[in-house]
């Protein structure tokens, strides 16, 4: 019998106060003329901002909550700021665009919210099955949402694929953890690590533990999309509403990601020896297939979608890499990733203009002399993301190649490194195109919005910050690392 | 007492049908149907191993399962009647827009 | 002491940041009065702390200062810390002394040329790149400039960026060079697993304390690895492709990035990390072999080349070869005051050409040239001086600081006969082709086409005046080190030796010692200017006197003329082995292997699907079909659970 | 043979036939009622294991919520067309020759892997006043927060399922 204390509260304050904002959002949206849905959207944005502070209060009373499924920890904590910062950076971006969609409307906020409540909620969760309510409220959320422009042909199909192919993967986890559940009579992760703790290993029989650690793998691979689970993120990520794409592609990854570490580099990692092959095949495969991939596009939006499935294999490369060494540098990162990858897509959501016409690359043919800031700004991403020196994709690269090394992984470490040389080809296409070809550029519309200027401000001077001074974030990241169970 | 493998066999088996109705079939409802086998079968499981391990936990996990599998079939089915408007049609072949 | 290293960083940084900013508002006046300003600066101030180095009690210890800590990871720790000792003087005052007067000429050279400011953003943005990676005290922010510089050369060399070939050179420097940087990478990994460390002062210091012999065998691995970047940076074989085209570029651009500075840095890296090579002979040797090799291939094209930049080019190859020489010998001071020295006659050679250029509006074939020394006098008085120092006229800088090499390759603790006589018989080879330019471009009849004869004019004093500036320090600079053989007192040799000592020594005492007796240094002098003479003899045979002689002789070597006219068709062979492979590699393994054999029979019946025509993998992955998309699912979980099943 | 095995094996045979004949008939609608025969023997099955409680929501709110809003649907939509069309692509054999290989992998590893489990004594009744009356405290006391949970889970799914099936908005 649990009984619920203030301090219970206090460590779920921060997705409370989303998941009110939701709400009150719901609430006020039939009162707002269409003219001002906006509002509705700077609503959202304090509530996320409320959550910020709400996080900083929590941050003072660490614990666990709800009878030990809630852990308020600083890996949580940590996870729960980056979300917050990916939905008010998304929200910043998105303003404009949803507009000229002429898709503004005050649900699409609140599905934002409840995606990040759900987000929150899988990285502070210790019990497997609040867990999977939390990957289910962020997936339905983000179906709803990748299908938001309704009129659109290819915003319903990547609806219709994402959602169809989220559930059967779903499915997968859910056998996980129902094998789990079956194996140690229980779910909450404290529980199975004491447990595991104890014998170091599983009991004889282990094989079917190994299938379920798997089959839980796979639910969460297809999120993170990591090859052969990745097929629909191409799909998706073109069909989307590009302000989704920019949400899609960083923050349900990243939530998964949290769960990864924390079932296989917390719980199970002294059982983890059998899933570490597992691993490291798959960032092979992801780091090649994304990278050779993304060689071959012509549109934008997929080029970026391929880019993502190739760093979902970096960050494999720094799971790999094992729990001493690669928690930390994981973190790192996903923070990066999130900068620059939701800069880069809410950049290419408002060149894209009305009905996103314009997502070639050669849509962006001279941009760099119509339009030098926001080319100098989509440059920067694209030096980021292919791990530029002095830009904080370097380092983000450099410490999980470094967290490898170190353990050995030199094979791995190889191919990361190659094909990162080779990801460097696709990414200076972009610039390439932007600056070394005249040309009137099909995207150089109008002008940015304040709102967007402020996200684009946000990331590109976080990716300069901790690319030229990543020490104290480092610092930061090793302490969130800490604590996983 | 059934034996607990019976069950598990059962619910196996079950969860592969689910897989290969998904994979095989063409219409996109009949698609959705074998998610809900593969829940089922999910929800075998938990409540074969609730009754084994005496313990209601499984049994818990089951509800949770069934209400995940209603807020699913809610947004699926809303997300298919968008996509047939659009379409006029509900064969999955028709969905391949996006490619390469 | 701190404060004025800093100084010397931060005018070109201020100045980028001016100018790429604002440039674009400001009148031209303005926007080149920044850009010169920072060089000037910079000069300004390196003198000054040469001058407060040599006053310090400590000297010539180096003197390091760390700013603040820039990356710390666990044990890995870097700061932003500087390193100056007199290697770095050296280069300092060097660097910042060619590049005042390069902005300088610049003005008068871009005047017509569109993105005024944006040309000298980039500029500034180099030189202070170049000057980091030059006072760096630790390899992580050594690879800050390394890759600074090359970023910016990228910029620059497709700074025409509407011409294609300019955009494609600059891709080309650009991922040619990306590979000898995964070298570097490396090379410093490498040596922090070994020492635990990046930052020079602990490394150095480890290493002259460490036994010889010991660790061999990873020294070795670091040092192959770190000159594997140095192989890509300065243009050696294999990776030297990429400079010839850099000269797509505007030229001051050529002279300062592609033959004064930049391309150096690889030199400047070995030598810097000298108590490292002196652990390592055997990576040492390479490095020498490797220059050797290069400086005789370059020297071979450049025969028979007719592009005036690209002729310079290739001697730049050809040069940096005997940089590397010097230092692979063992003989670090002798490969930087060749440095040092090139760095003057080169740029020099450079900014004439395109002061020639300037004058026929941009025509750069040797062959439609001649005679213009009656137009165009300053430059060609100065191109004649810069030639005489290249090949190595008694008198003139290059004379000293190739012969230095030359007696290294001989006497020094690495040296070897063979290196001695290839790099000889080079040297004859560059007074040939250097003298075939200047003969072609400036003498005999004119051959200008008649639309441009009436343009030929000397260039203005913008531009020639720093043509003379460096015509001087091309025939003084040489001095610094007259051989002591010729009554000198190799001033700048041991104005280094503390630096290089230890290494020098280590190395001396551990290689064997040269077999047979080296010729005096006087037999080295006499042997290289015969070879100097007969080149210049031949090229004054061929193009002045009897000029119909070239055109009979390549007729009767053909064979051999087309092979160097193609420059051994290096980059043809490349491209079919290495870039087509890559590109139809993937086409062939996805879709022939991957895709035809495994998928293909068995995934679907391919009759329907077989027939698209270019399919690969990808495209079959990637079918837009839910169905085949849930069987990749499904078969990735069938795959990964039968592997832990039957592992 | 005892009663609760008979009844077992009766309704294993029923969820399989059913669940083959939902993957393989070609109306969608008779795939629903054959849904529905399997739900209730899974509910049997539920019945047998002493969970009286799922079995009711399995029929209340599998068969009588979920399955009537697929029946909707069903009827909403004109699947005409799509009678006259093949319902197996090309790829039936190797989808099935893979979910056979799941099958395979799953059951060897319980074959493997069974005495693997942790199992209790098993009671007839677990606990008094009820299987209803204990998963009702559970609910209620150690999953409270889940519950919570949940409910932002169906909000998300009523917001969602409007915003995306409404014809039109404002």
């Amino acid at each position: 019998m649990i009984t619920v204390q203030a301090d219970d509260l206090v460590r779920i304050l921060p997705q409370a106060i989303l998941a009110g904002f939701a709400i009150l959002v719901m609430v006020f949206e039939p009162f707002l003329p269409a003219a001002r849905k906006t509002l509705l959207g700077w609503f959202s944005l304090f509530g996320v901002v409320a959550a910020g502070a709400a996080t900083i209060r929590t941050s003072f009373s660490p614990g666990l909550a709800f009878g030990n499924s809630i852990s308020a920890d600083r890996f949580s904590l940590f996870f729960i700021c980056l979300f917050l910062l990916v939905a008010a950076l998304t929200l910043l971006g998105s303003f404009h665009s949803l507009e000229r969609e002429n898709i503004n409307h005050g649900e699409f906020y609140a599905l934002l919210l409840m995606a990040t409540v759900g987000m929150c909620f899988m990285a502070a969760s210790t019990e497997l099955i609040m867990i999977f309510l939390g990957l289910e409220i962020s997936s339905l959320a983000t179906y709803v949402l990748a299908g938001f422009k309704r009129q659109d042909a290819l915003s319903n199909e990547a609806s219709l694929k994402y959602f169809l192919l989220g559930s059967f993967a779903t499915a997968f986890f859910l056998y996980g953890i129902a094998v789990v559940y079956g194996l140690t009579g229980t779910t909450n992760l404290l529980v199975l690590s004491a447990q595991l703790g104890r014998s170091g290993e599983f009991r004889p029989g282990a094989v079917f533990a190994w299938v379920a650690l798997l089959l839980m793998f796979v639910g969460l691979a297809f999120k993170v999309s990591t090859v052969p689970f990745h097929v629909w993120t191409p799909d998706v990520y073109q069909g989307a509403p590009a302000p989704v794409t920019a949400f899609l592609s960083v923050g349900p990854k990243a939530a998964a990601f949290a769960v990864l570490l924390r079932i296989f580099l917390g719980a199970f990692a002294s059982a983890g020896s059998g899933v570490f092959w597992v691993f490291w095949a798959s960032a092979i495969l992801t780091m090649c297939l994304g990278n050779l991939a993304a060689l071959l596009q012509s549109n934008v939006k997929r080029l970026l979608a391929y880019s993502a499935i190739a760093h979902a294999g970096y960050v494999l490369v720094g799971i790999a890499a094992g729990r001493g060494e690669g928690t930390a540098p994981v973190l790192f990162y996903l923070t990066v990733y999130a900068l620059m990858n939701v800069g880069a897509f809410l950049l290419v959501a408002h060149l894209a203009g009305t009905g996103e016409r314009w997502t070639r690359i050669e849509d962006f043919t001279g941009l760099g002399y119509q339009r030098p800031a926001v080319a100098a700004c989509l440059a920067a991403f694209m030096l980021s993301l292919a791990g530029f020196p002095t830009t904080a994709g370097f380092f983000a690269k450099f410490y999980i190649f470094r967290a490898a090394v170190h353990s050995g992984l030199i094979g791995l470490t190889i191919v990361a490194v190659l094909t990162s040389v080779v990801s460097v080809y696709y990414y200076f296409r972009l610039i390439v195109v932007m600056y070394m070809r005249e040309g009137k550029a099909e995207a150089a519309s109008a002008s940015l919005p304040w709102a967007l200027r402020v996200a684009l401000a946000i990331s590109v001077v976080g990716i300069f910050y901790l690319g030229l001074y990543p020490t104290d974030f480092l610092l930061l990241t090793n302490l969130a690392a800490v604590p996983l169970p | 007492m059934v034996p607990l493998a019976h069950i598990l066999a059962l619910s196996v088996i079950l969860f592969g049908l689910g897989a290969a109705g998904f994979v095989f079939r063409r219409n996109i409802i009949t698609i959705f149907m074998c998610i809900e086998l593969m829940l089922n079968a999910v929800n075998l499981a938990f409540i074969g191993f609730s009754r084994y391990l005496g313990n209601l936990d499984g049994q818990i996990f089951a509800f949770f399962v069934i209400v995940v599998a209603a807020a699913e079939a809610a947004v699926g089915l809303a997300i298919i009647i968008a996509v047939y408007r659009n379409r006029g049609s509900l064969s999955i072949d028709d969905f391949d827009s996006m490619k390469l | 002491m701190e404060v004025l290293l800093l100084l010397i960083l931060l005018p070109p940084l201020a100045g980028a940041v001016l100018n790429g900013i604002f440039g674009r508002r400001f009148p031209q006046a303005v926007v080149s009065a920044v850009a010169c300003t920072a060089p000037g600066l910079s000069l300004f101030f390196a003198l000054l702390t040469a001058w407060t180095f040599a006053h310090l009690p400590t000297e010539p210890a180096p003197y390091v200062h760390s700013y603040f800590t820039w990356i710390e990871a666990g044990a890995f720790r870097a700061d932003f810390a500087l390193y100056y000792d007199r290697l770095t003087l050296v280069m300092t005052v060097a660097v910042t002394l060619v590049s005042f007067l390069i902005h300088l000429y610049s003005r008068g050279y871009m005047e017509q040329e569109g993105g005024y400011y944006r040309f000298f953003a980039y500029l500034n943005l180099f030189l202070f790149m170049m000057l980091t990676l030059v006072t760096a005290a630790n390899y992580p922010l050594m690879f800050v400039g390394w890759e600074g510089v090359g970023l910016c050369s990228y910029l620059l060399i497709g700074f025409y960026f509407p011409r294609k070939s300019a955009s494609d050179a600059g891709k080309k420097a650009f991922i040619v060079t990306r590979i000898g940087d995964v070298g570097f990478t490396l090379g410093v990994v490498l040596l922090f697993w070994t020492f635990g460390s990046v930052d020079f002062q602990y490394v150095f210091t480890r290493l002259e304390a460490l036994p010889p012999g010991d660790l061999q065998g990873s020294l070795t691995a670091v040092g192959i690895l770190l000159f594997l970047g140095a192989v890509g940076k300065s243009a050696q074989l294999p990776l030297y492709v990429w400079l010839p085209d850099a000269m797509e570029g505007p030229t001051p651009v050529s002279a300062l990035i592609h033959a004064a500075t930049m391309v150096t840095a690889g030199v400047y890296m070995v030598a810097r990390s000298h108590a490292l090579y002196a652990h390592a002979p055997l990576a040492l040797e390479i490095v020498a072999v490797t220059g050797c090799v290069t400086a005789f291939f370059a020297a071979t094209i450049a025969l028979a080349q007719n592009d005036l930049k690209r002729l310079l080019a290739y001697s730049t190859i050809s040069q940096l070869g005997y940089m590397f020489v010097g230092c692979g010998v063992g003989l670090f001071s002798a490969g930087n005051f060749h440095l040092m020295t090139h760095a003057f006659f080169k740029s020099l050679l450079f900014l004439a050409a395109g002061s020639v250029m300037h004058a026929l509006s941009g025509e750069l074939d040797l062959r439609k040239m001649g005679g213009l020394r009656h137009q165009m006098r300053t430059t060609w008085l100065t191109f004649l001086v810069a030639t005489l120092a290249i090949s190595g006229v008694p008198g003139l800088s290059g004379f000293f600081s190739k012969d230095a090499i030359l007696a290294g390759a001989r006497e020094g603790p690495l040296g070897d006969p063979r290196l001695y006589w290839l790099a000889t018989v080079t040297a004859g080879l560059t007074a040939f082709y250097m003298f075939r330019a200047l003969f072609m471009a400036f003498h005999g009849a004119s051959r200008v086409q008649p639309a441009l004869e009436p343009h030929v004019h000397e260039s203005g004093g913008k531009m020639t005046r720093p043509l003379l500036v460096l015509a001087f320090f091309s025939v003084v600079a040489g001095y610094v080190s007259l051989p002591k053989a010729l009554g000198g007192g190799e001033w700048f040799h041991h104005y280094l030796q503390p630096v290089f000592a230890s290494s020098q020594a280590l190395l001396s005492s551990t290689a064997a010692p040269a077999a047979g007796h080296a010729p005096s240094r006087l037999a080295v002098m006499g042997t290289s200017v015969l070879f100097a003479g007969a080149g210049f003899l031949l090229a004054y045979l061929g193009y002045v006197k009897f000029t119909g002689l070239p055109s009979r002789l390549t007729e009767c070597f053909r064979g051999t003329y087309q092979l160097l006219v193609n420059k051994y068709y290096v980059d043809e062979v490349y491209d079919w082995l290495i870039v087509r492979p890559l590109r139809r590699g993937s086409e062939i393994f996805l879709w022939r292997i991957v895709d035809a054999g495994a998928i293909d029979g068995l995934l679907v019946n391919g009759s329907a699907q077989a027939t698209a025509s270019a399919g690969n993998l990808l495209r079959r992955m990637q079918s837009g079909n839910l169905r085949s998309y849930a069987t990749w699912v499904l078969l990735g979980a069938v795959l990964w659970l039968g592997y832990i099943l039957l592992r | 043979m005892m009663l609760p095995q008979i009844a077992f094996f009766f309704l294993s045979a029923v969820t399989l036939i059913s669940a083959v004949m939902v993957i393989t008939r070609r109306n969608a609608v008779h795939s629903i009622i054959w849904l529905i025969v399997t739900l209730f023997s899974v509910g049997g099955i539920f019945l047998t294991l002493h969970a009286e409680f799922l079995f009711a929501v399995q029929v209340i709110l599998y068969v009588g919520g979920i399955m009537v809003l697929f029946l909707f649907v069903v009827m909403l939509v004109n699947l005409d067309v799509a009678l006259k069309q093949a319902q197996f692509n090309r790829q039936w054999q190797v989808a099935l020759v893979t979910a056979l290989v799941l099958m395979a992998e799953l059951g060897y590893g319980i074959y493997r892997g069974h005495q693997g489990f942790t199992l209790a004594q098993v009671t007839a009744t677990p606990m008094s006043g009820g299987n209803t009356q204990a998963v009702g405290l559970a609910l209620y006391q150690d999953y409270m927060l889940a519950v919570e949970i949940a409910s932002v889970l169906l909000l998300v799914a009523m917001v969602g399922a409007v915003i995306m099936a409404k014809r039109k908005i404002e």
